[in-house]
């Protein structure tokens, strides 16, 4: 990528970011219905004072497993680039 | 391999730190923390000992075959806690010890209280299943990555 | 006949049976080789079933609901909580039944193919461990209802595939394109992620369904659209963000790609998803004509550059990676006429038609593009050279991998009675109506296609016997079977694609455009 | 303009790790820009979720008041930990390519290139 394109995708990204940036508002949620139902009906429904463990353990319970799925993968990843290599193998 | 101090130091600061994970991952339905972040504390624990120690004396010690199995055991216990909600007429994931007053299933009133840890429901067992997966894990990974650091170097 | 706990919980079980298989794939393999893939392969053909299943739930009684944690499946909304969801929500339409089954077959076959291929390397057990992973990305991506569970299915696609990608490392070329996957599709999953939280932040919600019926069409809005649809776009190799394509599918080992092909289309069925589900409802305040027109240009492009590239090549896998781009370029031309026609008069004419044809060509393009990479997978096992122009003769040894490169070659080219020809015929009758030009570059590139594929075969199969290959026998029978289940797809559907379309199709096509009865299966009458 | 200061902190921090990836030839430091966004990222979720003069959402001996928004953050953890699995996985990559190549610079990654 030569120095014209490059420059201009900085500016163009940092456009939209600092556009972003002052369009929403720090501190006063647009909307927030779900947030409050965790907030009011959490400890009721799952028994957790933690309201963040509730969901991510409860309400968003499976994008949890997706997550620990995600971490297993990097594991097996790293398992096999440094994985011993026998000697007729088809690099 | 670092000096007898810094050795003798991680070894007595070893056991804190499991605890402290424990303690984390125990407690993640009442205080901040869980899974995720107390496993990450028992990781650490692990690489203070491979920093003080070095990843070859740590590996044959404790044994990736011991670590990728807790692995594989936190997930297993994580996706069969989440599946017995089959037996109870839920859904995958559904909370089936909450509120029902056996283990981990005291009812807790809206609004601040100081904390019972016999609530929650299935959620402390699969904070404790997440913390097992992620201290195996994370040492997994940093042992490997010591272990090709290694044969880089020979 | 079918237990009714499975029916109900079918779709948890589309990602629950493959997952837990990857997890204890590497305990398995401790007792041996063959049992672990066994393993690998009872847990791809229970995943076929499944999706099976689901596919034949949804065209019968229509979208399938999956709350996660909920004390029934159907109870998408508590009945405290003022009509909005709160949970992870699988919405199965026609249109994510189509891909899943697409997933699944495809990772039947190519497990199977894989017991042979890879059975000189080492690892295994990480292997197929991360073949059902990867697996498992795919069909969370196309099941989901909810935009943050898309993007971490999004992410175990991008992580498995990567780590896939490096598998034979080949003196490091192989782990420089998975590099390259691996940075391109964290960078796009991040992107997605930003996206997602520009919708969080305006909408207070992550299912799609909500969102879709709260969105304003704000600036915000657009931003998060062209940043959905960049990085999507770039994760499923259109041109112009097609460099990694090349390669990663040329490096990684033949079964990978066969399977990365899909984990493609994934995205791009992302890519339709958003356009059309979260964004569909704003037609008055979007102009949908020009969408169109920009996913058209990016498909013309693609069909373009790919074949252009493709030509010159002569390594066989990179050839076929350039052909793969180019071959997307022709889903994203019938899927775009589409969305350029949405909320027309036409659309219900022809309009569908082309969006009926770029679907199917996804399917087809799995298929045959995913037994293409297959049969070349066959020849480097046995020759161990990947360069056409160290190959030939070699149709006098290996007659069942000819047999099947041909079938690939032909239906990849769109030459009757092969599945590629009845998904381009459609393509080709409807964009036809929209503008004549786009069909006529639509068959050149085609043309260019079919003339490329017979420079392959010639270089690969005709010819007198070379002396070095004197050795080269048939492939294995799994390989065999693997390419043969592909094979006979792409000839079935081939034969008889009215009824495929109509079957299959078609509900895919409607359920994509209809965003009311999307919303209207998760959120309820509303 | 004050009161936005964490979501221009999150563009100044994202775009520091957008310039580092496209002027850096160094793939450690191509890959540190990737975990830079993924912290702009992760600054951005959570600022989301913040409401003035909120508490964390944790009832164990809370003071009473207004508690800010418990999903972002789950989304953030789930996130971090992604990030923790890909940013291994790619300096795994990277080692594996300075292993391979002798240096660990992007401008060696042309052998594909034809």
């Amino acid at each position: 990528m030569n120095g014209i394109a490059r420059t201009l995708t900085i500016l163009v990204l940092a456009g939209a970011l600092l556009y972003t940036a002052f369009s929403l508002s720090f501190g006063a949620p647009a909307a927030s219905d779900m947030d409050d139902y965790f907030i009011q009906h959490g400890q009721e429904q799952t028994g957790a004072n933690n309201i963040v463990t509730a969901v991510v353990f409860d309400f968003r319970g499976f994008d949890t497993l997706g997550e620990a799925t995600v971490l297993f993968t990097a594991v097996l990843g790293v398992g096999l680039l440094f994985r011993k290599f026998s000697a007729e193998e088809d690099e | 391999m670092m000096t007898r101090i810094v050795r003798t130091a991680a070894g007595v600061l070893f056991p804190f730190v499991l605890i402290f994970g424990f303690y984390i991952v125990a407690h993640g339905h009442l205080t901040p923390g869980g899974g995720f972040q107390g496993g990450a504390v028992i990781a650490t624990g692990i690489v203070l000992l491979v920093a003080a120690f070095g990843a070859g004396e740590i590996g044959r010690r404790i044994g990736p075959g011991a670590l990728k199995g807790s692995e594989a055991l936190g997930l297993l216990l994580f996706i069969g806690t989440a599946a017995l909600a089959f037996g109870f007429g839920g859904t995958f994931f559904a909370n089936w010890l909450a509120n029902g007053g056996a283990i981990f299933g005291n009812v807790v009133p809206f609004g601040p209280n100081p904390g019972d840890l016999n609530t929650g429901g299935v959620i402390p067992l699969m904070n404790l299943a997440v913390g097992i997966e992620v201290l195996g894990a994370l040492s997994v990974i940093v042992l490997l990555m010591f272990k090709g650091v290694r044969e880089e170097t020979e | 006949m079918i237990p009714e706990i499975i029916i109900r919980n079918a779709p948890a079980l589309l990602i629950a049976v493959p997952m837990l298989a990857a997890f204890v794939t590497p305990v398995i393999a401790k007792a041996g080789n063959g049992v672990m893939k066994a393993w690998a392969l009872l847990a791809t053909a229970v995943t076929a079933a499944i999706a099976g299943i689901i596919a034949w739930q949804v065209l019968d009684f229509g979208t399938i609901i999956y709350t996660f944690g909920a004390a029934a499946p159907g109870l998408t909304i508590p009945l405290d909580s003022g009509g909005i969801p709160v949970r992870i929500i699988f919405t199965i339409d026609a249109m994510s039944a189509f891909m899943g089954i697409i997933a699944a077959i495809s990772g039947f076959a190519v497990c199977l193919y894989a017991i042979a291929s890879e059975k000189r390397q080492t690892g295994q057990e990480m292997f197929f461990a991360l073949l059902l992973l990867l697996e498992v990305g795919i069909l969370g991506m196309v099941s989901t209802g909810d935009l943050f569970n898309f993007f971490v299915f999004l992410e175990i696609n991008s992580i498995a595939g990567a780590a896939l990608v490096s598998y034979r490392i080949r003196g490091g070329l192989s782990v420089e394109a998975a590099m390259k996957y691996g940075f391109v599709s964290t960078l796009g999953g991040l992107i997605v992620l930003t996206a997602i939280g520009l919708l969080y932040g305006q909408y207070g919600a992550l299912n799609m369904a909500m969102v879709a019926t709260r969105m304003q069409f704000t600036v915000l809005d657009g931003i998060a659209l062209a940043m959905l649809v960049t990085a999507l776009a770039m994760k499923s190799g259109a041109v112009p963000m097609h460099f990694w394509t090349p390669d990663a599918y040329g490096l990684a080992p033949s079964s990978v790609t066969a399977f990365l092909v899909v984990a493609s289309q994934a995205s791009l069925y992302g890519v339709f998803r958003i356009v059309f589900t979260l964004y569909g409802g704003i037609v008055q305040t979007l102009d949908w004509t020009t969408v169109g027109w920009i996913v058209i240009v990016l498909g013309v492009l693609s069909m373009f550059v790919g074949v252009t590239m493709a030509i010159p090549q002569h390594d066989v896998k990179r050839l076929m990676a350039y052909h793969a781009v180019s071959q997307t370029g022709y889903m994203l031309l019938g899927v775009g006429v589409g969305i350029a026609l949405l909320g027309t008069a036409s659309f219900d004419t022809y309009g569908i038609v082309a969006m009926e044809g770029g679907i199917f060509h996804i399917f087809n393009h799995a298929m045959y593009k995913g037994l293409l990479f297959l049969t070349a997978g066959a020849i480097i096992y046995r020759t161990g050279t990947s360069d056409l122009n160290r190959m030939g003769g070699l149709g006098h040894s290996m007659k069942w991998t000819m047999l099947f490169f041909g079938i690939g070659a032909l239906a990849i080219a769109g030459i009757p009675p092969f599945n590629g020809f009845a998904s381009k015929l459609m393509i080709y009758e409807s964009v036809y109506l929209f503008n004549p030009l786009l069909a006529v570059i639509a068959m050149v590139v085609s043309i260019l296609t079919l003339a490329s594929f017979v420079k392959v075969f010639h270089a690969m199969f005709m010819g007198p016997k070379l002396p070095e290959f004197a050795e080269v026998q048939e492939v294995p029978a799994p390989m065999l079977l693997g390419m043969g289940l592909l094979a006979v797809i792409v000839v079935l559907f081939g034969v008889f694609p009215d009824q495929v379309v109509a079957g299959l199709v078609e509900p895919a096509a409607r359920a994509l455009a209809d965003q009311g009865a999307y919303i209207a299966s998760v959120l309820g009458g509303a | 303009m004050i009161a936005n200061l964490p979501f221009i902190a999150v563009t100044v921090i994202a775009l520091i790790g957008i310039v580092v990836i496209l002027t850096r030839k160094n793939l450690v430091k191509m890959v540190m820009g990737l975990s830079l966004i993924e912290a702009a990222v992760n600054l951005f979720l959570v600022s989301l979720g913040y409401r003035n003069g909120g508490i964390a959402p944790i009832f164990t001996n809370a003071p009473a008041g207004e508690m800010v928004m418990p999903t972002v953050q789950a989304m953030t953890l789930t996130n971090i930990v992604i990030g923790i699995a890909t940013t291994a996985l790619l300096l795994s990559f990277v080692m594996l390519v300075y292993r391979k190549y002798g240096s660990a610079d992007a401008g060696v990654m042309r052998r594909l290139k034809e």
